[in-house]
């Protein structure tokens, strides 16, 4: 027999999965909506915030219903803490989303700056790491958080490069600065929805090790 | 006071005690000897079942085993029912307020009161109040104005009605109130709790306290004394019912009893020395009686206690 | 005191308290305390020791009136009858509402006779039936599978979780509507306490439940409403988490952050 | 992973969850337990009604009775005993003039109710009572104190098992027995060991009365220290105390009162047996201060008596007097040691 | 006697208080650093980052023990898990703090774009904002927290108006495009920072009132 | 057992259990314990029913001998010195090892008299140092100020709270260095209980104490250290925090995360 206390837990854990994807399709789509300069799609995403936001306090709430009925310890504890922050990342990462999607209604109004090829790279990599990070704390997987907070310094690195590319298409010509400032932003925002993503996995390995591998570099070996 | 002499002290009192209680227990052993060595001798078939002889200084005792089974029969007959009811309507019917304060007070006490009294009280009332008086308005001279097993036993009965209303009530008392309640909260009627509940937990001790009453009773001489002891009887206080032949025992007769008949032995017999044996006999019969009633109210005590763990 | 519902009306009353007061002699135990059960909903109330707790969920079946000298003033409606009234039949009433005390007692008889025995109260003596309401009681008490194969041996032998739960079981078997617990788990070890919460916590599908508990963690959760009751008085009654999480009076903020006294 | 973004279907509801009684669940066989509780119930609850109400007054009647006779006791009793206030002279219950051997007229205290002018003190048959139930008392506080002490504290579980029942055993004697060894052998050694005149005498009944009163010191003075709960030994010990000390200075305190009372009770006991004291004491009513000579006590003064006394006589009347003033003592005795005992519990929160 | 309990919960929000006035200096730092354009200030500032992660993991384990130990209900349960989620803000501008200083080390290197007056007049809301918040936290003033979520949009509308005049400063002249880059950027730190002054604004209504003003837009009146 | 400390080698150690088993008769109750009990710390002992949590801190102050047919393997040390050894004086050993049970047990005697006992054994019976120890005990036990008015009151006349304490300062008057508590509030109500652990907090500045509980929030509120034992072996020991929010073992992680059984 499953017992009530679980069957809390297992509720609130579908309710953060859900947001999750929730987020993770929100990020999918802006940054779809930024390559195929899809507006309608941006639009979609900036609607969307409400229910992530409205999703988030809700779980807060579970959270903090649990903690008040439930006095859960030890693991139980862990994830409940950890929930509370990791929907705090998640719902930043859904207002990134929305900021992304913000810029490229703009954006793609005018001509195509240029050929966006590293953007989607980066793009790609920022998600795989959201997807990475949110199936690393359902199935607790130290070991794909592992890899996630690793992939972190890839999708910073790319980011300078595309900032430097980027001032050099504004130095070229003064008619690309504003849309090239967008991308500059928007890729920001993409470099810290990784680190975003960072903080879950970080989570994720405090959940089921009971480690705090935040702030420390992330050169920490298995034990 | 140093930790030496505070384990001297320690070792010293715990030793008193223990002698103490093996010096009672010495003593009982002596009494029981004293009675067994001095009173095995007589016992024979015809000492049980004969009656005495030779102005009692030859033959048995069987009237006073007799009259002692016969008069115990009818004070419990007497005594339980009444006894065990008034303790079920005391606890649990009746409420708890002064009066019935005051009733358990009373009764309570009046299981501490002599049994000289009982007797003093079974000679003035069922005696002569109570038998003259029936004799009085029956017309008929000294039928039930005399001693008389029935007026014995009334008073032994009532010897020992406080006795059984205390351990009774005490055993119903026992039953803790939390088990009333549940079946209260079933929805039992009071009678279904005190027989389904209240009763089936405190038999045990209800028994255990007749049982320890009865052998009370059964010992005790004072409250016989006046009231329908014989000196000497040779016949059985037995009666005939006429036509169908069938002996019945005849409440209304004098009868023969054991420890009336060791204390007469004792003290008014002719022959007070030559009588001893018999004397001894008698007492062993007497506490042979006494003790297996004792006895299996103790066993029945440590088999419920035990069954109820 | 009405409890606002996110979803108004949502639950059905089964149980009211309309001002009620009980009074000990001249002691008053409850002060007009006025409040609603929900049908199968847990119902804690909570409060320090003394506060009346047990008195005041012991009105509900009259239990209460086993001792002599009480006296009450207002109505307790049991789907809208008043239980006080001259024609209420106490049998029927205690049937309808079943209770679960402090301490596990069970009858020293066998698991068997401990169930069958509310129903023989009733009447029912057909041996095929008593095994099906047996049965039916024990599963529902979540204890059919320990004892099934020992239903005749004595209740006596249960460990103390399992005792309460054949209380429980007790109680089910004249099929209440509303089951009243007194502190059920408090003479229990911490694993049978939990077991019996579970249990409460699936009881409630079928059954109407107030429980008193002075322990506000299991208040907090099993219930789902909570009632605080101070010197007779109910000061508080709310939804279990608004409740814990956020309480409207100061003093019950005070009590159940354990600031109070 | 494929998530739907509009499938949000998360309750933001606060309420807990409702749902009506399963009810379905509810039916049994071919109907709901409850209604065949009720079907069942309605088919005999009159008759239980009525089962009920005569139970009820049978009980009642039973509980009547007993009352009835044990308050036409104190009635009775009372009543021919204060008839001998109109019979004798109030005084003459404490002593008579008499002419002593020279002739003077002298206030003696006797007990002379046979005769002409029948002399009616009452204070030899006190005096004799108390001198048989005071040593009495004594000697079996004493042992059964510590009987008490080591069946309650000091005997390993298994010994207990047979000294206990052995004690209560003694306590089942009949007395008539007791009196009977102690009038044809404790009377002879209390002579040779103490050579008194009397060979009967008070102190010869004070030794029968107390193998009857140790037994009940003993067994109350055990259940009073077993009531005790353990915890306070335990507390004792934890402070460093040693078993005697816990006994004595924690346990013997705590059930103090219960030992008292048993000891009272005690006392009531000694002052109302009878057998013993007949058979033991030598049965004269002098009035002395020594415990080696015979004495008259009240009970044995009604035992030997009332057997040849005519109804409503002075003499009959004075021994129910006597009786009634025995009844008073003893009775004022059982109701100090029961309060004793009840503020025990109290004390102890039993 | 003060119980342990409240000692506990005395110190967490000692530890809090300190992290936060740590908080403020750096950004104060941070700000004065662009301002005047001090290199070694805005290197103290970087340096400065390590403690408050320091602070902030302590922090959190003072959370978690702290649930895990003494079980708090009603307000002090809304207090630790508002506690948690301001140490997570807390660092986050902590974090931003530290990216101003960085963009500020570059900038103080070369020529100053144009006379700073818009930038220190937002630096200058969004300290405020930063104290008043903490202030309110410190407090429990839930009227001073208001008017901390009612400022932020001023921040909001003066980070759009630098961004725009930025934005024709780069269009005047190539040269000065990596300059107003940083300063764009230095911009939305200062508006994440005003955010995070305001979602603590918003912690405290929570832990005085229990009322949730997140995503509730900042109308709320007394009720 | 050995724990890490936060601060390694900053706690003294007060009593050592080396390789401890004990046996009723030929049931093992304690099975081969190691441990450590640190100077001026709080040690709670937590473990379901049973498991054997009164006996083992009750062979520390060898109270649990008072049971016959007992038996003791391996060591414990108090001060580096083997309670079990011959020459230890019992008596000694009781007075350095103060104790505190489930329920308040007060002698019903006065107030005064209480914490005087203690002392009196030992032959202190000089009535101003007596005054004196009595003050000290009852307020470092936080009593003094309810009691100082009454001390010729009996004790039973207070309330459980309240002679939980007064025990706590009987066992102090004796001037102990260790204080064994076997669940000293699971008799007491949520506001009595809390003084208590307010107390034992306040305690443990000058007293090393252990303590068995059966509620494993309290042992996390108020203890330094925790043992967690099951079936007479220890699972499990560490720094309090470090059990509750990260155990070790998986069957800790269970029990404390109500998962167990
Ligand atoms: N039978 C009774 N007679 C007189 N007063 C009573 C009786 N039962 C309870 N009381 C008093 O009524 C008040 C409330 O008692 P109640 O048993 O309902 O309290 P409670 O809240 O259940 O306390 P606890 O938590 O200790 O069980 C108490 O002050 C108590 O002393
Ligand atoms: N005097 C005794 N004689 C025989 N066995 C005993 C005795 N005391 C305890 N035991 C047994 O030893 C084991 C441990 O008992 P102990 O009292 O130490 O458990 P505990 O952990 O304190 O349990 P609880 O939480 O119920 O107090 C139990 O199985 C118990 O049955
Ligand atoms: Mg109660
Ligand atoms: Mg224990
Ligand atoms: O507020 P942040 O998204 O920059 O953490």
């Amino acid at each position: 027999m499953e017992r009530h206390f679980d069957q809390q837990l297992g509720t609130l854990r579908k309710n953060l999965i859900q947001m999750a994807s929730m987020i993770e399709t929100a990020i999918a789509n802006a940054v779809k909506s930024l390559i195929e300069r899809d507006s309608d799609l941006a639009r979609l995403v900036v609607q969307s915030d409400e229910q992530v936001d409205a999703l988030e306090l809700e779980i807060d709430k579970q959270c903090v219903d649990f903690l008040a009925l439930r006095q859960p310890l030890a693991i139980d504890l862990r994830f409940i803490t950890s929930s509370i922050k990791i929907t705090n990342n998640l719902e930043r990462m859904g207002d990134l989303a929305v900021n992304i999607a913000e810029r490229v209604i703009p954006l793609s109004q005018e001509p195509q700056l240029k050929p966006l090829i590293d953007i989607p790279r980066m793009a790609t990599i920022t998600q795989t790491m959201v997807k990475d990070s949110i199936d690393a704390f359902v199935n607790r997987d130290t070991e794909l958080a592992r890899s996630v907070y690793q992939r972190d310094s890839t999708v910073d690195a790319m980011n300078d490069q595309i900032f430097r590319e980027l001032l050099t298409y504004m130095m070229q010509d003064p008619a690309n600065i504003t849309r090239a400032v967008h991308l500059i932003l928007i890729t920001r925002h993409l470099e810290r929805i990784a680190d975003h993503s960072t903080n879950i996995a970080e989570e994720v390995v405090y959940i089921v090790k009971a480690k705090v591998v935040k702030h420390r570099g992330y050169n920490l070996e298995e034990p | 006071m140093t930790v030496g002499k505070r384990k001297i002290f320690n070792t010293f009192f715990q030793g008193l005690c223990r002698s103490m209680a093996f010096l009672v227990i010495a003593i009982l052993i002596a009494i029981l000897v004293k009675v067994v060595t001095n009173g095995v001798g007589v016992i024979n078939l015809s000492f049980l079942f004969k009656a005495p002889t030779e102005g009692m200084t030859e033959g048995g005792i069987f009237p006073a085993i007799f009259g002692t089974i016969c008069i115990t029969l009818l004070m419990i007959i007497l005594a339980i029912p009444v006894g065990v009811s008034a303790a079920i309507y005391l606890t649990e019917y009746a409420g708890k307020n002064f009066l019935g304060k005051i009733i358990r007070a009373s009764i309570n006490n009046l299981a501490g009161v002599p049994s000289i009294v009982f007797g003093l009280f079974g000679v003035g009332f069922f005696v002569l109040f109570l038998g003259r008086g029936m004799d009085k308005i029956l017309g008929i001279p000294l039928l039930f104005g005399q001693p008389a097993m029935l007026w014995a036993a009334s008073t032994l009965a009532l010897l020992v009605l406080p006795v059984i209303i205390v351990s009774t009530e005490e055993a119903l008392n026992s039953v803790p109130v939390s088990l009333r309640e549940s079946a209260f909260a079933l929805g039992a009627t009071k009678w279904q709790v005190v027989r389904n509940v209240v009763l089936p937990q405190a038999r045990s001790g209800i028994l255990t306290g007749a049982i320890l009453s009865i052998s009370r009773g059964a010992g005790e001489t004072a409250p016989i004394l006046f009231t329908g002891c014989a000196y000497f009887l040779p016949r059985l206080p037995v009666f005939t019912i006429p036509y169908v032949h069938i002996p019945v025992i005849n409440p209304l007769d004098q009868f023969m009893e054991l420890s009336y008949h060791i204390f007469i032995m004792a003290t008014q017999s002719t022959n007070v020395a030559a009588t001893r044996p018999i004397q001894y006999g008698t007492t062993l019969v007497l506490i042979a009686l006494t003790f297996l009633l004792n006895l299996s109210a103790i066993i029945f005590r440590i088999y419920f206690r035990k069954r109820s763990r | 005191m009405k409890v606002e519902h996110g979803i108004k009306g949502q639950q059905k009353t089964k149980i009211t308290l309309d001002g009620l007061s009980f009074y000990y002699g001249k002691y008053k135990a409850i002060d007009n305390v006025s409040m609603e059960f929900f049908e199968c909903m847990v119902t804690a109330i909570i409060g320090p020791s003394g506060c009346g707790k047990s008195t005041l969920i012991k009105s509900i079946n009259r239990i209460s009136e086993i001792t002599n000298d009480v006296q009450v003033e207002g109505k307790v409606l049991l789907d809208n009858k008043n239980v006080y009234d001259r024609d209420v039949d106490l049998v029927d009433l205690r049937r309808r509402v079943g209770m679960v005390f402090q301490r596990p007692n069970p009858f020293p008889k066998s698991i068997y006779d401990n169930v069958a025995f509310g129903p023989r109260l009733y009447g029912v003596n057909n041996k095929k039936r008593l095994d099906e309401i047996v049965e039916y009681s024990l599963v529902k008490s979540a204890l059919w599978n320990e004892v099934k194969d020992r239903l005749n041996q004595s209740a006596i032998g249960l460990s103390g979780g399992q005792q309460q739960r054949l209380c429980i079981a007790r109680a089910l078997a004249v099929d209440p509507e509303v089951l009243l617990m007194d502190e059920p788990c408090s003479a229990l070890d911490p694993t049978a306490t939990a077991r019996i919460e579970e249990l409460i916590e699936d009881l409630k599908k079928y059954y109407t439940i107030a429980i008193v508990t002075h322990n506000m963690q299991q208040a907090a959760r099993i219930s789902d409403y909570t009632g605080f009751l101070l010197n007779g008085q109910l000061i508080e009654y709310n939804i279990t988490t608004a409740i814990f999480t956020n309480p409207d009076k100061k003093v019950t903020e005070d009590y159940i952050t354990g600031r109070f006294g | 992973m494929n998530y739907d973004l509009q499938s949000s279907n998360f309750r933001a509801s606060n309420v807990p969850n409702s749902t009506s009684p399963e009810s379905g669940l509810k039916r049994f066989g071919d109907k709901r337990i409850s209604d065949l509780l009720v079907e069942s119930r309605q088919a005999n609850v009159n008759r239980q009604r009525i089962q009920e109400f005569i139970i009820e007054k049978l009980l009642f009647a039973g509980g009547m009775a007993a009352i009835l006779f044990i308050a036409l006791i104190f009635i009775f009793l009372f009543k021919e005993g204060v008839k001998a206030f109109f019979l004798i002279k109030p005084i003459e219950f404490i002593g008579t003039h008499i002419l002593d051997f020279d002739d003077n007229r002298v206030f003696a205290c006797m007990w002379q109710p046979v005769g002409e002018s029948g002399k009616y003190s009452i204070v030899p048959l006190l005096i004799g009572s108390f001198l048989v139930a005071l040593p009495a008392t004594v000697i079996s506080t004493i042992l059964g104190v510590g009987c008490g002490i080591y069946l309650a504290e000091i005997a390993s579980a298994k010994v207990r098992e047979i000294v206990k029942p052995a004690i209560e055993l003694l306590a089942g004697i009949p007395t008539v027995v007791i009196g009977f060894l102690c009038l044809t052998l404790l009377a002879t050694y209390v002579q040779n060991a103490f050579h008194t005149t009397f060979r009967l005498n008070a102190f010869v009944g004070a030794l029968g009365v107390s193998l009857v009163i140790i037994p009940v010191i003993a067994s109350i003075t055990d259940d009073a220290l077993r009531a005790v709960p353990n915890e306070l030994r335990e507390a004792s010990y934890g402070l460093g105390a040693t078993k005697w000390e816990t006994i004595w200075k924690v346990v013997v305190p705590a059930g103090i009162s219960g030992v008292t009372a048993s000891i009272i009770l005690g006392m009531g006991r000694a002052l109302g047996e009878t057998m013993i004291v007949v058979m033991a004491t030598g049965n004269a009513a002098l009035v002395t201060g020594n415990v080696f000579s015979s004495v008259r006590t009240m009970t044995a003064t009604i035992a030997a008596e009332l057997g040849a006394v005519p109804q409503g006589g002075p003499q009959y009347c004075a021994l129910f007097l006597v009786g009634s003033l025995l009844f008073f003592i003893t009775f004022v005795l059982n109701l100090v040691a029961e309060l004793i005992i009840s503020r025990m519990r109290k004390k102890l929160r039993l």
